[in-house]
């Protein structure tokens, strides 16, 4: 392939600019390139993602008042970065696979995971919420970048089994410097994997800033990998569904990777557990909160002379009323047996674990006898 | 003596480290601005600067890889690595670069890397934040492997393995962090007991407890309770997991004659094995009893709502210590070849 | 029967596993076209094509990461690591995620990959083209992990490997490839014995000589040897490292009341420690004198001209039997305290 | 840093192309931005770098002769590379480091290393065959692109300590797959290391050809992580010199590092154990048989009025003379004691290695005592 070959994608990196297609005020920026790809994304439609978007930003703060008030142990917050995690999960199909960190919970919601799925790992109740193959979507990862790879090896056995669905791996701007994120580029690229790399460049790897990863737009990395790199603006929802859409028909048509970069802010605290007023200012949050995901949508709907207080209002209900349901969810999940800390190591018997089992079983009895015998007044052999 | 947490403890050792030679640099993720995850290089950075208490991009490889490099420059690199299971990555560059280097180089390189590692359960954490790797590391030859379990250990020890020419993997008690303990902050580094040596944290006759990191405390609180049952238990923290105190734990066993181990870490290739193996050549003849091992289980870590069912504590140590001591315990009955 | 070497007996069952199964792919550096470094792969690009036998970047953790996801899609991925000193940089992706995924989603995803890892010395290679890095992933819950030893082993035990569908990590010893032995190619898996059971590999009465890999040939020519000086050894070759077949360990233990582990890899937190502590715990009343270890050195794997001096060989091992036996040994004298 | 300012280096790769400034015939090709680097290389200096290239041949080819003759366990030739790797060794100061794959004998040969040195451990006769700070050039690394993070490292150093001497890290092409080369970019990079990142991309990973690495130029790969990136004609030792010295230049003078990727061939085996023949044919062979680094320097000087005849009788004198010196060197490398298997694995005192090794030198002397009882016919206590 040579890099002409790449350029006639078209899909080269803006310099020092991405793509939008909504200003933050809410005009409709027009692009030759892009509009074609969400040309059928009516008021509407659009209103749908962004109800979406209202509803996910909801659960998510209705999930850190619960981690406030005890009921889960930690929650990683997606707040700020709605329109590049709604956008890019509504571009996909149902049989495309999803390879997420552990912040996508906007993306779960849109494969159809519901609430006590979605917060059974964060209360520790669980190693998992739900069954990958039900929705399409991993178990999200903690491991930074890690998915990269396991998407691109999903994507490398799509195209021996000739199929046209994709795989698409999300993960952060911290992640770019990982050596797993930058094999998976090379594995990618080798093989013409039909996956999309999305990356949202939140600004922010917990305390650090994007800059101390990488000195370079990150979108400009895809290039030396062999493939094209998008540059997006993550908080336009319509940008990043025209961009996800793009690659995906890239993906499907067996012409391999694309790498897009979502430009976008975390609005909350890295996980419930940190404090970024260590690390950040007011202005900046304040000038981020300037160039919402949400508000733009509103504005240029009506714009589109769709009643746009209505559908505020509308939304807003349903949003309540989804944050109640997981509120209601949460006390649902069942804490987890004693003796279930054995299941699933291994798939197949296995001696070694059937034993250690089996001791921690009697080891459990023993106080269970004890229990017993001191309720009958008896003398327990136990403590 | 000043009463400091274990983790200001550390903060304290690397701010002395830091004043007391130039060479010595901090370096991890979110270590500098920040002060670390857990506060532990709080203030560092801002006292030394950005070149001395390094915030490196997110690759714990990068992190060990160019420390090495750094150490090829001179440098006496202390690198952090956030949570215990963070390290893998850095896997390669430890086992084939940091612990290999001194001898494939015939001595000309040193490599005096400290790898911080905070480690271990109990603190109700999301998965892959509460390992116990410290085996892998033990049995690779060409590192030190120590784990600090008090205030005034974490302090001195952690000056020690900073000033080895050796690579040291420096685990840290992530659950002990907030424990409070009496520091003696002017103590001189000269006269300090060897980070290679156990101590005795409880002298007893009847059976010898050995531990380390997160269990010490347990272990003395099975000690205190085994003792109103008149069991006396001598408990040993074994500090330096490689090498392993031999001496202080045989002398122990031979009065006892009785040994249980405890760690987090699986049962399956642990460094309990190791322990009973190695007691086992030297004090054959005065066993009465086999070893007991009493182990976090042999499964990835569990969800926090399980992780209870998975550590060592009191009452397992304790089961343990029946068992050695053929009390009635909860494999009585059960027939050793079964076992 | 058919007389294979090992290398060949491992083609064959690749062979046989990727006509059985179109879900199984191999992966590794130079394994298509050149047919891998040793050859072992030789001929299955040709015959399956490059879709079933991949020749990939030169990466291990993008070759175990990208196995990952085409297991979640449904393959049998058996990836080849050129060279046990290779495995390093994959160790993240094997212990984070190969060994953790199918507890993580609670069963419902599943790894049957196979990795296999030439493995061990004595073939006079460069440095990180010897070593034996078994210990660390019998340490790894969710992984099973096996040595072969013989041609007719290889064929079977592979096979069993990629149809496991738990991870496994399959060592070969790379010294002893070239080995030849009788191999039954129409031989039923049904029936085989399976990979998980040790096999008693010479009979006797007086000591248990447990090893495996490379060793198992050294272990047979000991026993012989000793047999000459009225010495009966029972050989057990493991094959499982994990789980370990402490049944059949401790039947012949219980018999011989003495234990002899021996294996390349270093002994500090090497198997053989396991190996004792486990059967401790089930014979100690059977032991009539302290297990004892025969381990390469703990040492980072030294040049080519002194690897003889770091492996353990025919009269290491025989030293390692008189001195369980309480015969004249290299130790006579040295206090067992001391030791 | 903004993408412009990296242009304004006017480094980044020219694309389908290479800096070349002699041709394979020996013409010398003009290049306004790469000339003036190499303005001092008259025909004398030009004289000494093929001098280089054709001991360096030699030397190789002996060693490979000292394998076959079972002199050597091991040798993977240079045959090839000799431009690549005198073109940018003779670019370096003493005070550079130098972080090599196994490869680098000629890098080698130019820091000082004597030939016993060089061969030292491919015998086997020792871990390595100099002290690195005698001649300011690290063990060579067999792990794959484990180097490139300890020469960033390194060069890391030099900047908190204010030197403006540089590091430079060579490697292979297939190494641009390994996680640890782009973790160092992502590294020298962000830290603005004085680091010179050479990749001889010698078109060949044993039997893995570079496209499987990588379908882009492996220089394209410097722009995505923020460097500038070279692509040479790594056969030209001219034009690798001026690409190297530009890159050091850039380093010393705080601009950071540089990807330099040198166009080359692998003309023999991977090493002495390897079948070329499995993978590539006699074609490819011939055809960069008609790049050859030397032939064209030797063209060029007779252009420049040299009697290249009467240079080449020279150098081949001197070749020969060179090539006895190694094969005398071979035999006077010591074979190594029994116990210094147990030397430098600590720099301290251990506890347990003390342990073993008194063991170990126990078990080695109960054999002399049976040795020396049986030469006086009594009974040994050992077999
Ligand atoms: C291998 C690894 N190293 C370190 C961490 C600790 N850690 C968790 S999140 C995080 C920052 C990730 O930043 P980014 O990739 O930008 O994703 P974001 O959290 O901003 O969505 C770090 C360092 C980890 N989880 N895994
Ligand atoms: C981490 C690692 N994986 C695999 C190998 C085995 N190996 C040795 S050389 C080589 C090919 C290297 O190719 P390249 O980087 O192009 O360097 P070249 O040999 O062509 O100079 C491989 C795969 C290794 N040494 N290290
Ligand atoms: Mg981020
Ligand atoms: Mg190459």
């Amino acid at each position: 392939m040579t890099p002409s070959d790449r350029d006639a994608t078209g899909l080269l990196t803006r310099r020092d600019q991405y793509v939008q297609l909504i200003t933050p005020t809410g005009e409709r920026r027009h692009d030759p390139e892009y509009d074609p790809w969400v040309a059928d994304v009516d008021a509407d439609a659009l209103a749908r993602l962004y109800r979406d978007m209202a509803i996910v930003r909801r659960l998510d703060a209705e999930a850190t008042a619960l981690q406030r008030q005890g009921e889960l142990g930690l929650w990683p917050p997606l707040a700020g970065q709605e329109a590049a995690q709604i956008g890019s999960a509504r571009a996909l199909r149902d049989d495309d696979f999803v390879f997420s960190s552990y912040r996508e919970h906007a993306v779960a919601w849109c494969r159809g995971v519901g609430p006590a799925e979605l917060l059974t790992v964060w209360r520790g109740s669980a190693a998992s919420g739900w069954n990958p193959f039900e929705y399409a979507m991993a178990v999200p990862q903690i491991i930074i970048g890690a998915q990269a790879l396991h998407a691109t090896g999903y994507a490398m056995g799509l195209t021996w089994e000739e199929s046209d669905a994709a795989a698409i791996s999300y993960f952060g701007d911290g992640a770019t410097s990982e050596g797993d994120v930058n094999e998976a580029f090379v594995f990618a690229s080798s093989f013409d994997a039909p996956v999309v790399f999305f990356c949202q460049n939140n600004q922010w790897a917990i305390s650090e800033p994007v800059d101390l990863q990488s000195k370079q737009h990150l979108a400009r990395r895809a290039d030396g990998f062999g493939m094209p790199g998008i540059r997006v603006d993550g908080n336009d929802v319509l940008a990043v569904l025209a961009a996800t859409r793009i690659a995906l028909d890239r993906a499907r048509r067996g012409k391999g990777p694309t790498l897009i970069e979502a430009v976008t802010y975390r609005m909350g605290p890295h996980t419930t557990a940190d404090d970024p007023k260590r690390y950040r200012t007011d202005d900046e949050l304040a000038d981020w909160r300037t160039r919402d995901p949400l508000a733009r949508v509103l504005g240029l709907l009506g714009a589109m002379g769709t009643d746009a207080d209505a559908l505020e209002a509308e939304v807003a209900e349903e949003s309540r009323a989804a944050a109640a349901e997981l509120r209601a969810a949460v006390t649902t999940i069942p804490d987890p047996e004693p003796m279930s800390v054995f299941d699933h190591v291994y798939a197949e018997p296995n001696t070694h674990l059937a034993r250690q089992r089996d001791h921690y079983a009697r080891y459990l009895a023993m106080f269970e006898e004890a229990d017993a015998a001191a309720a009958s007044g008896a003398e327990g052999g136990a403590r | 003596m000043t009463t400091l947490t274990l983790g200001k403890a550390l903060n304290e050792a690397m701010r002395r480290a830091l004043a007391g030679d130039e060479k010595v640099v901090l370096m991890g993720e979110d270590i500098g601005t920040l002060g670390g995850v857990f506060r532990v290089t709080d203030g560092l950075k801002a006292e030394f600067g950005p070149n001395r208490v390094v915030d490196t991009p997110l690759s714990e490889a990068g992190i060990v890889g160019t420390a090495v490099g750094l150490a090829y420059r001179g440098f006496r690199p202390v690198v952090e690595i956030q949570f215990d299971g963070f390290i893998y990555p850095a896997f390669d560059q430890l086992i084939a670069q940091v612990a290999k280097l001194h001898y494939r180089s015939r001595g000309n390189v040193r490599m005096p890397l400290t790898i911080r590692v905070p480690f271990g359960g109990g603190i109700g954490a999301a998965e892959h934040h509460s390992e116990s790797p410290e085996a892998y590391f033990a049995h690779t030859a060409g590192l030190r492997v120590v784990a600090c379990s008090n205030p005034a250990d974490a302090y001195v020890m952690l000056q020690q393995a900073i000033a080895s020419d050796d690579p040291v993997l420096f685990f840290e008690p992530k659950r002990r962090y907030h424990v409070k303990g009496e520091v003696d902050l002017d103590a001189s580094l000269a006269d300090a007991k060897p980070m290679g040596l156990a101590t005795f944290i409880a002298k007893g006759d009847d059976v010898t407890l050995v531990t380390y990191g997160g269990l010490v405390q347990t272990a003395r609180d099975a000690a205190i309770a085994a003792a109103e049952d008149g069991i006396s238990i001598e408990v040993i923290d074994l500090r330096s997991l490689a090498p392993i105190d031999y001496e202080s734990v045989a002398a122990s066993v031979r009065r006892t004659g009785r040994l249980v181990v405890a760690h987090e870490a699986g049962q399956q290739g642990g460094l309990g094995g190791e322990l009973i193996a190695g007691i086992t050549e030297r004090c054959f003849e005065y066993l009465e009893a086999a070893p007991v091992r009493v182990t976090g289980h042999d499964i990835p870590y569990p969800p926090a709502k399980l992780e209870r069912h998975h550590l060592p504590d009191l009452d397992r140590i304790l089961d343990g210590v029946d068992r050695v001591l053929g009390r009635p315990n909860s494999l009585s009955g059960v027939e050793a070849g079964a076992r």
